[in-house]
């Protein structure tokens, strides 16, 4: 018969996160060569309705599974249960989909991803002893409402927690580099004694550094989450301490290959498969 | 001049001892440093047609939207019926029983001729739907009734001439019964046919007991259908009194204070030459039903008219000839030479300028300062290396402005804020301007007043003689055998008579302008 | 009007043409385009966007235009899932309650749009940009960037019920569509709304109210964003304080291509549908046409200025 | 032009009172507002938008609207970053070359903006919006979503630079206004930008061809784009593909509340830079203010909706 084929969504192809993913994605089919790929993302992060389009037009297509990067962690469950009942494999990978709500369609689905609060804990701390108790921090979230902000967020809360930091402000900057850059520099005029912040990625993490580097602040700590490689450098400077690795492009080919094995007649897939996640810093980067 | 007086009849009804129906007194109004009315006082009797004259700029327009409820006087008293009279909007005035006829056009172009003649009460169910056979039942009556009989109501306004839009303005009024009828410049687009059937229906709301207050230019016309007139000059009532204790001299005096000059008279010599400087062949566009198009010869320092019925095909000539609208077939000889335009650029680069019939929509740009328009066609002139140069963009106005006698705020000031007949005054001088060698005119004298008329026809003669040659549309017979040189007569897309100055006459031209139309419809 | 409503027939046909195209198009080069599954798919991923965009044309027909609609969508998705979360009420009264609550927070935003811009005699642009930030910051505040769900069982099914090979979510709207098309093209209402888009000035002259009508066309716009609302929790089963971002412009893509002057006065509900038609074909057909997102992403521009030249070609061919 | 530029100049301080209004609102009511180093950066963080909404201006004066520019930011920023990290350039050469390139790209996408919108007559809201798809898509597509950075370290330094306490970019942008200026209101071509926005058909009548002013101003505005994504690699040091996602609204704003005529014709670049201002000074201050995020985005509505009003309000005194 055809080789089989997956249907892989993505969240949004316009980042280097997803981008690796994705490349790790395609390599993988090269590499195994016994099956066919097919990747859609959608246009922003919060367009859910487009990713359920994905969803319904893979469907439509009749693909043997489909491994997800849900956009929302509820919107997703109906399609997929969709999807499921037309016999589809259904892989959840990178955000975890939540678990009530797969109770309520009454759905039992496994998660390939990392661990969002973990990693952010783990670079959270990492800032924590850095400063020592008693640090000013301030966070820079996230989407408002999307999944992984509010799980980096509650990482962060974490590591204050337990290194008994100093919370200053908490604002969002919409994963952006240039709102992170004015949001940062005017918390740091409100906030003249900030030591350490906390950016839910990198981008905004670069936004930060370059307010830093205008204001000729060099006293300040700097954390961020992806490892995008246009931190490398910044690292390297010590312009920025650590970010996280949550090793993207190995995500989407486990979850693949765990869908593969599923369509080749496995086991169904149970519980949460826990990807890796690494801190990164100036010793290790490359 | 003769004046048929067949309001002559009503007059001693119109007469009689009712109390008046309006009455202004000392009514005053400025618009910042613009005194516009200056103590107007004013009576209307039921059933009365009452006349309002006065230069441009005089105040009637200003009179007119404070009694519809656009524009809030200063000062004065304002009585309707009898009863103290402030309208605040229009809807006030409406619900008082006054209809009004706006100097500028207040259509909705995309919008059904129907609708727009109902636009004030669109017939309805209970259900707020229209009932549309009603409406377009209603508004052909209305049409037939002013002799708009070619004009599907189903179409949309945009696809209708600026005379039509006049009469659909008419027919619209007259859709709700009212107790003052106000009609401001309502002729100053028709030709004779249209006027004729106009004053049939102010007759007819006379004898109805409506008063009506109808502004006009043209005095003929006042002393047809008024029974009274009022005389405004600066903002001031001068006189009003009855039709019959007056005459058209004294009212103009009392609109200009003083003698007309002499260029009314129609004896002047022709300044046409005999070297030809554009010449039409064949000359065909996309809305000409003819194969064989239009010819025609126009001379240097000529002044040729061109007249025929609304509808004609006068407006569309000069606009392909200007290439508004691309041309369809057919050569233009320019100076004996072919020419293309294949836009108005190139027309105005050979020489040719054109003074449109619509100087909201394509003359003028309002908002703008006067300046600004008038040196719109001339930038180049008044500017040095792309940088305009202010006080040569205003001396150029200043002196177009007085040669027009422009009565106006300064050249800084908002075209928006001139009267009716400055602002066409204010297009003349866009194109004088640019001192072209062909210029056409459509309607050129549209608004403007006895006074200012004489002057604008001084001009164009004094512009002929020093060899410009001149294309004039023009609904007003009298007017076309006052200027031109020779006029031709167009009916149904063609040209279907052609008279010397010695044979110029009323008759002959409706004459022909009739017969092309009768050999058309098959009366 | 026959000569009118002709013309408009070929003008909505214009656009026709293009959406005819397109069809042909991916049917020709791909599989499953043309199968009743995907088709029922493409009339639920339209369904949403056109719901707004029947608003949208009212608002752009007098001349107007409404950003705040994306916002606004999720303020009354967040507001009448509040409502639909509320413990112990049957299914019933909670789906009846959370639709007032959705159509009654469209309402009063729309209402407030209008009446703004309309008092003040602003531009609907600043206004509906105010309420933009003001609606999503609200929806934001009262959820405290939360999601919603955990719906009536039966209330999820819904959005997903088919008549026919036909989604419901979709037949709903091709009612409002009918509904919007009569009230535009039959009643005084609607002709006084082309009619402000016409010449303002002439209908205030003709002694009529612009308030009134203006304020109506935004508050209708409102009614439709909560009745999209609805329809989007239906589909979704959540209701998230950022969900909608963006959604304007596609509502108002969808009128615009659908041949609606975007200064007002001219336009059909018909062509609004087809507006959205093309829009939803065009993001389905070129998924399954097997493009690269960012190829995606430009070939939809390309074929949005497309869809209007077709339209503007065969308005000039016609006209000659 | 006196009468004209008088009622301008009011017109201006209307808007100006609104952002007087902001400045001693949050000079009282925060500490750090009005402390040299927020100014500075105040300046810094409207530099950008000021940019953009200078181009704008353009547009929207001959009644046009650019939603591109977000898009084409993203698309010059990578374009020009590809030059500005080709090995073995000397710095001089390097930026020389970028900021041709990033101009360059912006002319090209704001040309075709103007000439498809011009040649067809197709509403530049819908050319404008297939542009923002298009820009986008090739922005993602020749980066392949990554972002550029490594950009010499001379340049990185320029964008914080500071003359007398003043970012140097905020002054680059301070003299594109004053030339903005000249040109729109001392200028034939200005003068018939214009005429264009307020009777176009007066303005072809006059013998002008409306296309070459057309496309110029977008032409204009795609230049201005290329220079906003320079400042704003100078300012993160990043190019990316994402970067200028709904940037657009923000500088339509600007122009708006600047007093600009969304309708065309009316309006000052003067205005602009004001609109500007209070669009950045209420980002600023409200955060110090120390409200909420979702507070802050409802007041930020709130207050660009007054910002107007106020205008307005000023003006019907005036005028009484
Ligand atoms: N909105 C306005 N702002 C400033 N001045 C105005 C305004 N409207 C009218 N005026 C001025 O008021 C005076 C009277 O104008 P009005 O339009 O009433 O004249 P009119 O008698 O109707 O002239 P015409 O015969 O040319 O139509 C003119 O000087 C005109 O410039
Ligand atoms: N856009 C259009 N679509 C259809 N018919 C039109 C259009 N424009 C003009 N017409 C018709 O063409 C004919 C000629 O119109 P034109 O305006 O040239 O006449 P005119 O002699 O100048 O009269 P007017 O006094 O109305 O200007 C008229 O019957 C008019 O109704
Ligand atoms: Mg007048
Ligand atoms: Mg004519």
């Amino acid at each position: 018969a055809d080789k089989p084929v997956v249907g892989l969504v993505m969240k949004s192809l316009a980042n280097d996160f997803f981008k690796n993913m994705l490349e790790g994605a395609e390599a993988h089919a090269k590499k195994r060569g016994d099956y066919e790929l097919k990747a859609i993302g959608m246009q922003n992060e919060t367009d859910f309705e487009s990713q359920l389009n994905g969803v319904e037009n893979f469907i439509t297509q009749g693909v043997d599974a489909i491994v997800i990067a849900p956009a929302d962690s509820r919107a997703m469950v109906a399609p997929l249960k969709k999807a499921m009942d037309a016999g589809i494999t259904v892989v959840n990978f990178d955000v975890s989909l939540d678990e009530q709500a797969k109770k309520d369609a009454g759905i039992d689905l496994a998660f390939v991803g990392p661990d969002n609060r973990g990693g952010a804990k783990m670079v959270g701390e990492a800032l924590a002893k850095a400063l020592g108790e008693g640090g000013k921090v301030v966070i820079l979230e996230g989407n408002p409402g999307a999944d992984n902000a509010a799980q980096r967020k509650l990482g962060f809360e974490d590591a204050i927690a337990a290194g008994k930091l100093n919370l200053l402000d908490s604002r969002t900057a919409h994963w952006e580099t240039e709102e992170a850059n004015s949001v940062f520099s005017t918390m740091l005029t409100a906030h003249p004694d900030i030591q350490g912040v906390m950016a839910a990625n990198d981008s905004m993490a670069i936004g930060v550094v370059k307010a830093l580097d205008a204001a000729g602040r060099s006293d300040i700590k700097v954390v961020g989450f992806d490892n995008v490689s246009a931190v490398a450098p910044l690292l390297k400077d010590g312009k920025l301490l650590a970010t996280v690795d949550q090793f993207g492009s190995q995500m989407a080919a486990d979850a693949i290959d765990k869908a593969l094995e599923v369509v080749a007649g496995g086991p169904k897939l149970e519980g949460w498969i826990k990807t890796n996640i690494e801190l990164v810093t100036k010793d290790n980067v490359k | 001049m003769t004046h048929s007086h067949s309001g002559a009849a009503h007059r001693t009804v119109a007469e009689g001892a009712h109390a008046p129906v309006l009455e202004l007194h000392d009514v005053r109004k400025r618009f910042g440093g613009t005194v516009a009315l200056n103590g107007v006082t004013l009576s209307v009797a039921p059933g009365e047609v009452h006349g309002l004259i006065g230069e441009n700029g005089a105040g009637k327009s200003t009179l007119i939207k404070i009694l519809c409820g656009i524009v809030k006087p200063d000062s004065g008293a304002i009585r309707l019926a009898g009863e103290n009279y402030e309208p605040q909007t229009p809807r006030d005035a409406k619900a008082r029983g006054l209809q009004v006829v706006h100097q500028e056009f207040n259509l909705l172009p995309f919008l059904s001729v129907a609708e727009n003649i109902f636009i004030e009460h669109l017939p309805r169910n209970l259900f707020g739907v229209v009932k549309r056979d009603e409406m377009n039942a209603g508004a052909r009556k209305a049409l037939d009734a002013i002799g708009l009989k070619d004009v599907d109501v189903r179409w949309p306004v945009e696809r209708l001439g600026i005379a039509h839009r006049q009469l659909v303005e008419v027919a619209r009024a007259l859709m709700t019964d009212s107790r003052v009828l106000i009609l401001d410049e309502p002729t100053a687009t028709l030709t004779s046919r249209e006027t004729d059937r106009l004053f049939t229906i102010i007759d007819d709301l006379r004898s109805r007991g409506v008063s009506v207050i109808f502004v006009s230019h043209h005095l003929d016309e006042i002393f047809r259908i008024c029974d009274r007139v009022t005389v405004l000059r600066n903002g001031e009532t001068v006189f009003s009194r009855p039709i019959g204790e007056t005459s058209h001299d004294e009212l103009v005096r009392g609109m200009v204070g003083q003698q007309l000059q002499k260029e009314m008279a129609s004896d002047t010599i022709s300044s046409a030459g005999t070297e030809t400087v554009l010449s039409l062949v064949n000359f065909r566009h996309t809305q000409s039903p003819h194969v064989d198009g239009i010819s025609l010869d126009l001379h240097r320092g000529e002044i040729l008219g061109i007249a025929g019925l609304v509808g004609s095909g006068r407006t569309e000539l000069l606009r392909a000839i200007f290439a508004a609208e691309p041309p369809l077939s057919g050569t233009i000889l320019r100076g004996g030479k072919p020419a293309v335009f294949r836009s108005p650029r190139e027309a105005i680069q050979s020489g040719i300028g054109f003074v449109t019939e619509d100087r909201k929509e394509e003359g003028l740009i309002l908002t703008m300062p006067i300046a600004a328009n008038v040196s719109l066609a001339s930038l180049s002139s008044v500017s040095r290396l792309g940088l305009l140069d202010r006080t040569m963009e205003n001396a150029m106005t200043e002196k177009l402005g007085s040669d027009l006698k422009l009565k106006y705020g300064g050249p800084s000031k908002q075209a928006a804020t001139l009267s009716g007949g400055n602002q066409q005054k204010v297009v003349l001088a866009k194109w004088l301007a640019r001192n072209p060698q062909i210029l056409l005119l459509d309607e050129p004298t549209r608004g403007v007043d006895v006074g200012a008329k004489a002057e604008i026809y001084a001009l164009i003669r004094r512009f002929a003689e020093k060899g410009l040659a001149l294309l004039v549309v023009s609904s007003e017979l009298p007017e076309l055998m006052t200027l031109c040189d020779r006029i031709m007569v167009m009916s149904q897309h063609r040209i279907v008579g052609e008279l010397p100055r010695a044979d110029f006459s009323e008759e002959k031209i409706l004459t022909y302008a009739y017969q092309g139309e009768r050999r058309q419809t098959g009366h | 009007m026959k000569g009118m409503s002709m013309k408009l027939v070929l003008r909505d046909a214009g656009i026709g043409i293009a959406l005819l195209l397109l069809i042909v198009f991916f049917s020709l080069s791909t599989e499953h385009f043309l199968t009743p599954n995907n088709i029922s798919n493409i009339l639920t991923q339209i369904t949403i966007n056109l719901i707004l965009a029947i608003g949208m044309t009212f608002v752009i027909l007098i001349g107007g235009i409404d950003l705040s609609v994306g916002s606004m969508l999720a303020f009354c998705a967040v507001v009448a899932g509040t409502v639909l979360t509320i413990p112990d009420l049957s299914v019933f009264v909670a789906v009846g309650l959370a639709t007032l609550a959705a159509i009654g927070t469209g309402v009063v935003c729309g209402f407030l749009n209008g009446w703004i811009s309309a008092f003040w005699g602003l531009p609907s642009f600043i206004v509906t940009l105010g309420m933009l930030n003001i609606a999503r910051g609200a929806a934001l505040q009262v959820t405290d960037a939360r999601t919603i769900y955990s719906f009536p069982q039966s209330f999820n099914a819904f959005g997903s019920q088919m008549v026919f090979g036909v989604p419901v979510v979709f037949l709903i709207a091709l009612a409002l569509v009918a509904v919007a098309w009569f009230v535009l093209s039959k009643t005084v209402f609607g002709r006084l709304l082309y009619g402000i888009g016409n010449n303002e000035e002439a209908v205030r002259l003709a002694g009529h109210s612009l308030m009134v009508y203006k304020v109506a066309a935004f508050t209708i716009a409102g009614a439709l964003v909560g009745i999209a609302a609805m329809v989007y929790m239906a589909r979704l089963n959540i209701a998230s304080p950022i969900i909608g971002i963006g959604f304007e412009l596609n509502a108002i893509a969808a009128v615009i291509i659908g041949g609606t002057s975007l200064s007002g006065g001219r336009g059909t509900v018909i062509g609004t549908l087809l507006g959205a038609c093309i829009i939803g074909v065009l993001a389905n057909g070129l998924i399954l046409f097997g493009l690269s997102d960012f190829m995606r992403q430009m070939i939809t521009g390309v074929v949005i200025i497309l869809a209007v030249i077709i339209d503007k070609y065969r308005e000039r061919i016609t006209a000659a």
